[in-house]
């Protein structure tokens, strides 16, 4: 295999850290975050989070859920961080991967040499219609919302057409979940730590023809960090780190109707050619991904925005076993949004935080042999917004 | 309905006061027909409250004769009959009373015929 | 006077643009937005915004006047920028100077060599109640809003002390709404072009005591935008440009219950101190000023806090005739929030915008002579957030 | 109704996690006393929704014997009678019947006496 060239990192993972993932009663977004925080604290003991720990850069979707805006400084403080200055960062499901960009700026810019990278949601104190309604303001008012679209029904949009022109399946579509939920049942913070059969996702209600429940990822309660800091300074703090070294982000139309093709989401496309050409990798190097599969379909378009296999052979790949632990390019070791649950806030950095266990080999049951190279792929709404960052060990 | 950039004709729906292809904010509003062909679809049994009532319901994106393309619920009472392609006209008709929601012309889209 | 010396700037403002501010009915947020960045554009006729700009990053408060979040790459989009990557940045009222934040660091980190920075706010189409609710949930939702606190409210609590400690008068606070009317009257694109009298603030009706509706910004709905990009290229792009040469955030304690003192706000104080040290300046070298008048007490605060006066001497200040135009500082010459208005998100960057007027010599009626070195401070929340930005020109 | 950091015995209100001023994350439930000092106040006449059928009503900060403060409703006939530095007591009595908000302790003070 080519020996990817060792371009100089835009930043360096020290620590991460996760919430339990779940339905979390009676538990406040800022008792999530400051339990994700305490985790990545506890991993770095030399440092002392309030005075060394910066500034701070928060994911969070939406003011609804607890009635509270202006959440980060919230959020920082209930971490021990104060008088750091915190900032909400609101890219929809994309926050926290838009949140890890202005982390890695900050650093980058020489303005923080540490900072605090993260997102978390409460989203379970809401019934699900009203979660519903909640979710659909991250698609557009007056065209989208306004036409009854919801979210599970605008990727729906996307899986009519792909089903149409690819000859896509609903069981390639299950495949997704079944893989997703067979690796969340590995991981402890899981919101579903429980396996799925083919025919279980293919008997489960409709939500969105031909999207059924267990085509959908979970209504969940959680949080997730990164501590940032520069190269030179991670091995001073840390025996555990890893190294960003490609981080792109682009747009594509907020709404799908103004969109050329609805088999792939350009956004993601875009972000990802930036992030490999920053990092001089190509999609064949990754060694292990975590892809935005809100909805099984978006996985199967993940795939191949990415490059892990060709247009419109995403269902055929998913159901080679290719992206299984164990096959070529494993993909949602962590269970995904699918399985380990999509508190739309947190997923972003949730997601780096998987690749920063399994680069760091502390993936436990979920370890990939010899995973060098990672990718996090993070949209926001109907992919809107694309976030991708590739990740290097140390 | 929809606005067309003076300098490169393209259309744009939403309005919008600066287009997106070529910059220009010199835009002029124009009438689409009544007819377009389905682009994609999709039946909507989870909805958000506001549109409880009608569910399950479809919805979709409509191609229409001018190139440009619309979001829209699609009236039916065949839900199994929707398919790519098919040719739809826009119908007007009010048939529910949603006060909350913006000052928008409302429009869906039906089978022709 | 003493010449400060002359910093490397941090990044260079290349031009500015504002909306109208008002009750704008039948406009969305998506249209200010566009406003605003069009007149931006036209200042910079070089400039081809949607290859050239590169990144956006858009403050905007809350998803609940339009059912709307993920604004982001609306806003961005309905300017023309696509596929520029727009993020939407969130700290209550300094969301716009936490956005101008992140285009710094996006700028300095070398990631990006031109981004568009700005904020909008739509507020009007909710009835005053539902905005009093929304804007309240930028204080803690279980101890401050669940005890009936509002923003008003909140900002009243610390005018009573200032009374009881200093002597602070209701016709101080008064004095400073009186000013900003006046400054005002001067601006076409204030929401409120008018003149009031001491004795018609003094006679408003109540809002919390000791605030009286004439110590109240306004609601108001509007957009402004700045771009930013390296001091070496702003040259090439346009002839009027200033240089960002501090920047600093902080943060205090969410609630005001868990704050020692309640006559100084902390987090804009070390803002301030952070941006005075970055940009080699003392407060006694800015020559004009546009401060956060969410409240009148809060400009007092602010004069204290930023060292224009001594702490407690914030109504006297005013009172002198100091912080008018023709003073010796003229402070919140565009009106302020109290006069111009307050659309929540759009507020840092509208202060920003005044300022690149006034140092161009563009300001028009209400311009400062010769002024050279310019502060914005910006507040979000009830002082959890304080943000503080130097400029000079070039 | 407060958390006490085992480390510098600092008393938190809202409780939480982390201590903000040693970062300990051992913390421990304390009882807090019913008496306390107002420190500020202001009658809230704009309110929100919620509220509504409150107002006129006063809020006001409350410094409890134990160096803890606690933001809150003064409940009071006289609202012209609030003064800096005056004695209050603590009111679990309910009088209002919300519902949607958090499951907290509800409190509010009064007067002494
Ligand atoms: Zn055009
Ligand atoms: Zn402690």
């Amino acid at each position: 295999m080519r020996r990817p060239r060792r371009v100089k990192p835009l930043a360096t993972i020290i620590s991460a850290g996760l919430s339990k993932f779940g339905r979390r009663e009676g538990v406040y977004a800022r008792e999530l975050f400051a339990e994700a925080a305490l985790e990545a604290f506890h991993r770095v003991e030399e440092l002392d989070p309030g005075k060394d720990i910066k500034a701070a850069f928060i994911g969070q979707m939406s003011e609804a859920y607890e009635h509270q805006a202006h959440d980060a400084p919230i959020n920082a403080s209930w971490a021990g961080l104060l008088p750091a200055p915190a900032t909400r960062i609101e890219n929809a499901c994309a926050s926290s991967g838009s949140a890890l960009r202005a982390g890695i700026m900050a650093i980058k810019s020489g303005m923080y040499d540490i900072v605090l990278v993260g997102g978390v949601e409460k989203m379970t104190n809401q019934p699900t219609p009203e979660v519903t309604g909640i979710l659909a303001t991250a698609s557009d008012y007056p065209f989208e919302q306004w036409n009854g679209m919801t979210f599970p029904g605008l990727f729906a949009l996307m899986a009519t057409v792909h089903m149409h022109e690819y000859g896509t399946t609903e069981e390639q579509m299950a495949a997704v979940a079944v893989k997703n939920h067979k690796n969340g049942a590995l991981n402890p913070k899981a919101h579903m730590q429980k396996e799925v059969t083919l025919d279980e996702v293919m008997k489960s209600r409709m939500v969105a023809w031909p999207l059924k429940l267990y085509d959908c990822s979970l209504i969940t309660d959680g949080a997730s960090c990164l501590i940032l800091t520069h190269p030179k300074l991670a091995k001073k703090l840390s025996d555990n780190f890893v190294h960003i070294i490609g981080s792109g982000q682009s747009q594509d139309t907020f709404c799908l109707h103004e969109r050329d093709s609805l088999t792939t989401i350009n956004a993601a496309k875009q972000a990802a050619q930036e992030a490999y050409k920053m990092a001089d990798v190509k999609a064949k190097d990754i060694d292990v991904a975590e892809v935005h599969d809100c909805f099984t379909i978006a996985e199967i378009i993940a795939c191949e925005d990415l490059g892990f296999c060709r247009p419109g052979q995403g269902g055929k790949f998913v159901e080679s076993g290719a992206s299984n632990i164990g096959g070529t390019i494993p993909i949602n070791t962590s269970g995904g949004l699918k399985s380990k649950g999509h508190p739309v806030g947190a997923t972003g950095t949730a997601q780096v935080h998987e690749l920063y266990l399994q680069l760091t080999g502390q993936a436990d049951r979920r370890q990939v042999a010899d995973a060098e190279i990672a990718l996090a792929h993070n949209l926001g709404g109907s992919g809107a917004t694309g976030v991708v960052h590739i990740l290097r060990s140390a | 309905m929809a606005v067309r950039c003076v300098r490169c004709k393209h259309i744009m729906v939403p309005p919008r006061t600066i287009c997106p292809k070529c910059r220009s904010s010199r835009v002029e509003w124009v009438q689409l027909g009544t007819k377009g062909k389905l682009v994609t679809y999709t039946v909507v049994h989870v909805s958000p409250p506001q549109f409880k009532h009608m569910a399950p319901y479809a919805v979709g994106i409509v191609d229409m004769e001018e190139g440009v393309k619309l979001p829209s619920i699609i009236r039916t009472s065949r839900l199994e009959s929707l398919k790519i392609g098919m040719e739809l006209e826009v119908d007007f008709s009010p048939k529910s009373q949603e006060t909350s929601w913006p000052h928008w012309p409302r429009y869906f889209f039906k089978e022709t015929g």
